[in-house]
């Protein structure tokens, strides 16, 4: 098992016919992803890379039976893309893009959530089940089949701790990169209650960074609802308050949001907090007991 | 993006939320003239990007020309928490019955906009949160149906007790929605819109952020930009790709992705030493992108010593390497620099570098900040 | 029994101080319809006739459980008026307010959707169910309990028919006026069920008029689901071509919306048509058996 | 509320929606000095509230500035359905390679604004609507939502292939309900909307309803409305309070209520008689509405005979009577007027108006219809 994505996985891939989402769409057929379908206005009836390309997403479910959409369509056309995917029937859209503005965001919320339609993402680098599926732009050679599932704010600090885990031989169920706006879809409750009731999951990590009150949350939510170990990362302590690093959503603002108040949060609620990503597999090897 | 009073109040007014007449100046003489337009007395306001205005001094009652061009005179030029006072706002002071704070924010948590309303107007929002949180109305707007009017006159009532008062309140609130919405707003506060003794509602400061993703449809938005030299150069990094913002450390950092580039610089801070800044090099793998990175940490005269830090996913090692090498034959490096390159390519990339004297080589992040930590005390 | 108002409907009136407001207030009250409160922003406190005042809808129905609202407000914020109340949980709004932009209709009726609120109008004369409760501006004095339900799209032609009906000594389980606007609440097929199901109606007169083909469908749909007999009236047989009559709702487009098509779509669903006013009570009285 | 071809097309540039280069005229010598300005071949158009211009030779095409002052002077005080012409529209006539209709309507049925896109463009819709339904494709758009360009590109993928064209006609279909929405529109229909040669999606003609119950906020349609004498004295009794439409017939009504008026029309049409027009004055009581009715019905030259139908709910009887005096005293009634009050203190209206000559009375609708029908007869 895993959560979200696996090997019934039918993937359409919107903006199939850009450069980085023709890119990414040979990388995720490659590692065996199960394409069945790309998006692209006017490019009916033509192929990239042996996948069928339709002009409308309701078309491509109609005809290939996709149930998860990946987004790589620019940022002012974003939201309306996730939108559609949403009123097609797809339940579950992973959004690559970077910089869709916020409101967009809010405004497809109830669209989503009317359809039943799970979102991972903006602004993320999508998500793997090691062995089985991969949807989005991660490198998916250091990843390896496991029992961690993963769960993060960021892309190649998701990197970054996955290697240090792969250095310690472990490997992941899921990792899910959900991505690094203000707002954005499945964020860590819905995801630590879904790796809870995975069977392949035994622990799971958690790689927060300032801004907002998410893992302050998380770790009230772990505390009373996760039985599984957890062990958290949060970057940016280095932060200064009021400047946006990289990542719309990482933004200390009024001297809320700092990665102490976090790290302080999970400590209390009784997760591990690895100090630096070479403590991660420590943490992780000690909470498996292994 | 942050703007200033004076202009937020400009976009009230084309939104039609009523404000004082106002003027903006940037000489005392123009004080002198402004107050003559206007009926004593007279505040002059301080428009800088930054809180705390008044507490510094920025903000002075006048009932004379002289008093006026005084306060101009004090207040111009004067630093407010590192920003120089370059403009100043006139306009006629109100009698004031009561003040309370409105505003809208972009919620993380209930995927919204959050409506926040508080009888505890002209004070800092940011106090009331911390000390009396359930002074804070907070209702989350349905993003489809908007703010009606009966919801704004709901929450007014909590606040108000008069009728008029209340819909004119609900007026002002319904077209400041508007304004966040059609204008990209992450932040829309007025604080205090206050109610005067002869029971009008008005709008007496504006604190407005625009939602910086949303620029590419507001290119209004630039004339209205008033940056510092170090946020010009976070826009200048902006445009090249880049996200870049200046700190006062002694280690440049230069990083693919923005979590990794955070837990880069706590690395540096962990080992004993200052990170220089935050720069995020972004996913593409474009070399020029490097050469950019480049010059912004060696033109900052603090860095004493560089760490590039990237683990290859979209971006490529080898292209790195080679946006490097390009760097190293444009510019004059006479600093340390040490490279840390895992993931895509990383190979290649490395066999490109293997001949560089200028670089040192790192296996991890951690064997990189320690390295790298050591060569600027060297310096 | 009766259908949409009786003894239990506890009425708040949206607009309560103003001229029309207050006035049908008193003539509801003096009917001995169920009013527990009054609306009025700003009037919190007070009292008009004794029913108590309140600032909201919100607060109205806090304070006295009110379930049904009649809207008295003025057309540029009666769509705000109604969704005000829908918002605050009441059930049933009987909107009188005549010339709403059907644009913000529209627009609430989402709103009215999800909140499980029915809304009768806008642009009506509301309802009655004789000898329990009135809610609108219906001259009470001339109905009389009895078994012939009645809807109507209209205000005076409703008076008319009652009155035929009265001198015939038939009386009615209630009478709705639907409105005259092109989107209204609840319509033919919704009342109709009503009073299918409503053991106190013994029969059903509808009178309709021109434009749009809501008789159309009415008289499609008593075919296949009312057993009840329904005997009909259209107003507007000598009315022009793209004419607005009176009502926003009473307008031939391009030929279609005429009281000949309605007539006949009537005649072919085996619904009897009454050929002037005089003539209702004639034919209900055949129906009945009576 | 109906607007010109060229009023609807200024208001989709405001919206920009591609529309031609147009020019206004009302006389021949503007046309040859609209001809100049444009590139030839030039479309000369009739601007009339009615459809059909075309069947009726209000459209000519021309290649010279000879034809198109020719076509002008055609076409200038030319009477189409009732309507003469006054205005024309004079524009580059286009190279057509396709064309196809949208159009907004406020929905009864599904209490929507309904979208309508059919592959039959330049065709009166209504015909399509008749004979081939299944040609026009119908989507009501959810109020809260919006028209969303992903729905709009769905829908033009059903009747155009090219990507580029079916983009550029989403993009107009999102306009086009923006300016529906935002001006209150009742219907906005673009038929034809037309592929150019060149692939250029263009507006070749509009036609615009305005909702007649928002004009309250919309100050600015004043200045576009061009009413006939008849709509004109419609649009005055409207200000009055009354609903009044001139019909041909002789006996002029005065009801209470439309559905009333509607019946009261209808019986004397079922009694052999023929409504010189519908009056509704409304629901309240105000004597001074009754005496404005009575004027309109007195200035029609072709009544009469006069049928007054009240049956009094909101509108008191008495009051009507009280009006109908004053009426009499300031006007001379030269006809037969025959007056039918029932309900809210008939008994008190009656008895005012017992001594006054003028008056036939009637016990009921269709008494008083014959009543009329029999003295309009011996006029």
């Amino acid at each position: 098992m895993s959560i979200l994505i696996n090997k019934n996985t039918k993937l359409v891939v919107q903006g199939i016919t850009g450069r980085d989402g023709g890119f990414h769409a040979s990388k995720m057929g490659a590692y065996g992803t199960n394409m069945v379908a790309g998006v692209s206005p006017g490019k009916e009836g033509t192929k990239v890379n042996g996948v069928p390309v339709f002009n409308t997403v309701e078309n491509a479910v109609k005809a290939t039976g996709a149930n998860t959409s990946v987004i790589f369509v620019p940022a002012p056309f974003a939201a309306d893309a996730i939108a559609e995917a949403s009123e097609a029937g797809i339940k579950l859209v992973i959004a690559i893009t970077e910089g869709i503005p916020t409101i967009d965001v809010i405004r497809v919320t109830p669209i989503l959530e009317r359809n039943g339609t799970k979102m991972i993402g903006p602004n993320c680098p999508g998500l793997i089940s090691p062995g089985e599926s991969m949807v989005g732009i991660l490198p998916v050679t250091i990843f390896d089949k496991g029992n961690v599932g993963l769960i993060s704010r960021s892309g190649t600090l998701t990197y970054e701790m996955v290697n240090q885990l792969k250095s310690h031989g472990i490997g992941q169920s899921t990792c899910v990169g959900i991505g690094g706006d203000p707002v954005i879809g499945l964020h860590y409750k819905e995801l630590l209650t879904m790796f809870e009731a995975d069977n392949d999951t035994d622990a799971i990590v958690l790689c927060g960074e300032i801004g907002g009150d998410a893992e302050e949350q998380a770790a009230a939510f772990i505390k009373e609802n996760i039985t599984k170990p957890v062990v958290a990362f949060i970057a940016g302590q280095s932060a200064p308050p009021g400047k946006r690093m990289g990542h719309a959503g990482a933004l200390i603002t009024s001297g809320s949001g700092t990665a102490a108040e976090k790290i302080k949060a999970f400590e209390a609620a009784g997760v591990k907090v690895a100090k630096e990503p070479a403590e991660m597999p420590v943490l992780i090897k000690k909470a498996l007991g292994i | 993006m942050k703007i200033h009073e004076f202009q937020g109040k400009e976009l009230f007014a084309d939104y039609k939320i009523p404000i004082q007449k106002q003027h903006v100046c940037t000489t005392v003489e123009q004080v002198g003239v402004a107050f003559d337009e206007l009926t004593s007395p007279v505040v002059v306001k301080a428009q800088v990007l930054v809180g705390g205005r008044g507490k510094a001094g920025g903000i002075k009652f006048t009932k004379t020309r002289e008093d006026a061009m005084a306060a101009a005179d004090k207040i111009l030029g004067m630093d407010i928490k590192g920003l120089t006072v370059e403009k100043l706002l006139v306009c006629e002071a109100v009698d004031i019955a009561k003040e309370i704070y409105v505003g809208f924010v972009n919620d993380r948590n209930t995927k919204s906009v959050m409506l926040m309303v508080s009888a505890e107007g002209g004070v800092e929002i940011e106090e009331v949160a911390k000390t009396n949180p359930e002074k804070i109305i907070k209702i989350p707007i349905d993003p489809l149906v908007g703010l009606p009017a009966h919801l704004a006159r709901n929450v007014f009532f909590k606040v108000l007790n008069d009728g008029s008062q209340v819909r004119q309140a609900a007026d002002i609130l319904v077209k400041l929605y508007k304004l966040y919405v059609e204008k990209d707003c992450s932040l829309a506060e007025i604080n205090p819109l206050v109610i005067t003794d002869d029971n009008k509602v008005i709008a007496l400061d504006s604190k407005i952020n625009f939602d910086d993703n949303a620029l590419f449809r507001h290119p209004e938005y630039e004339a209205m930009a008033d940056y510092t030299d170090d946020e010009k150069l976070e826009v200048e990094a902006t445009e090249r790709g880049l996200s870049y913002v200046k700190l006062d450390g002694e280690i440049g950092c230069m990083v693919n992705g923005a979590g990794l580039a955070m837990a880069t610089m706590d690395m540096i801070n962990l080992y004993g030493g200052t990170p220089a800044n935050f720069l995020d090099i972004g996913g593409s793998s474009n070399p020029q992108k490097v050469i950019h990175a480049m010059e912004y940490l060696l033109n900052d005269k603090n860095v004493k010593a560089v760490l590039i830090n990237i683990f290859g996913g979209i971006t490529r090692c080898d292209d790195v390497a080679k946006g490097l090498l390009e760097a190293f034959k444009q510019m004059k490096v006479t600093i340390p620099v040490v490279i840390r390159l895992s993931g895509t390519n990383e190979k290649e990339g490395r066999e490109l570098l293997k001949d560089s004297k200028e670089l040192i080589s790192a296996d991890s992040m951690a064997d990189a900040a320690r390295k790298v930590i050591e060569a600027a005390k060297n310096v």
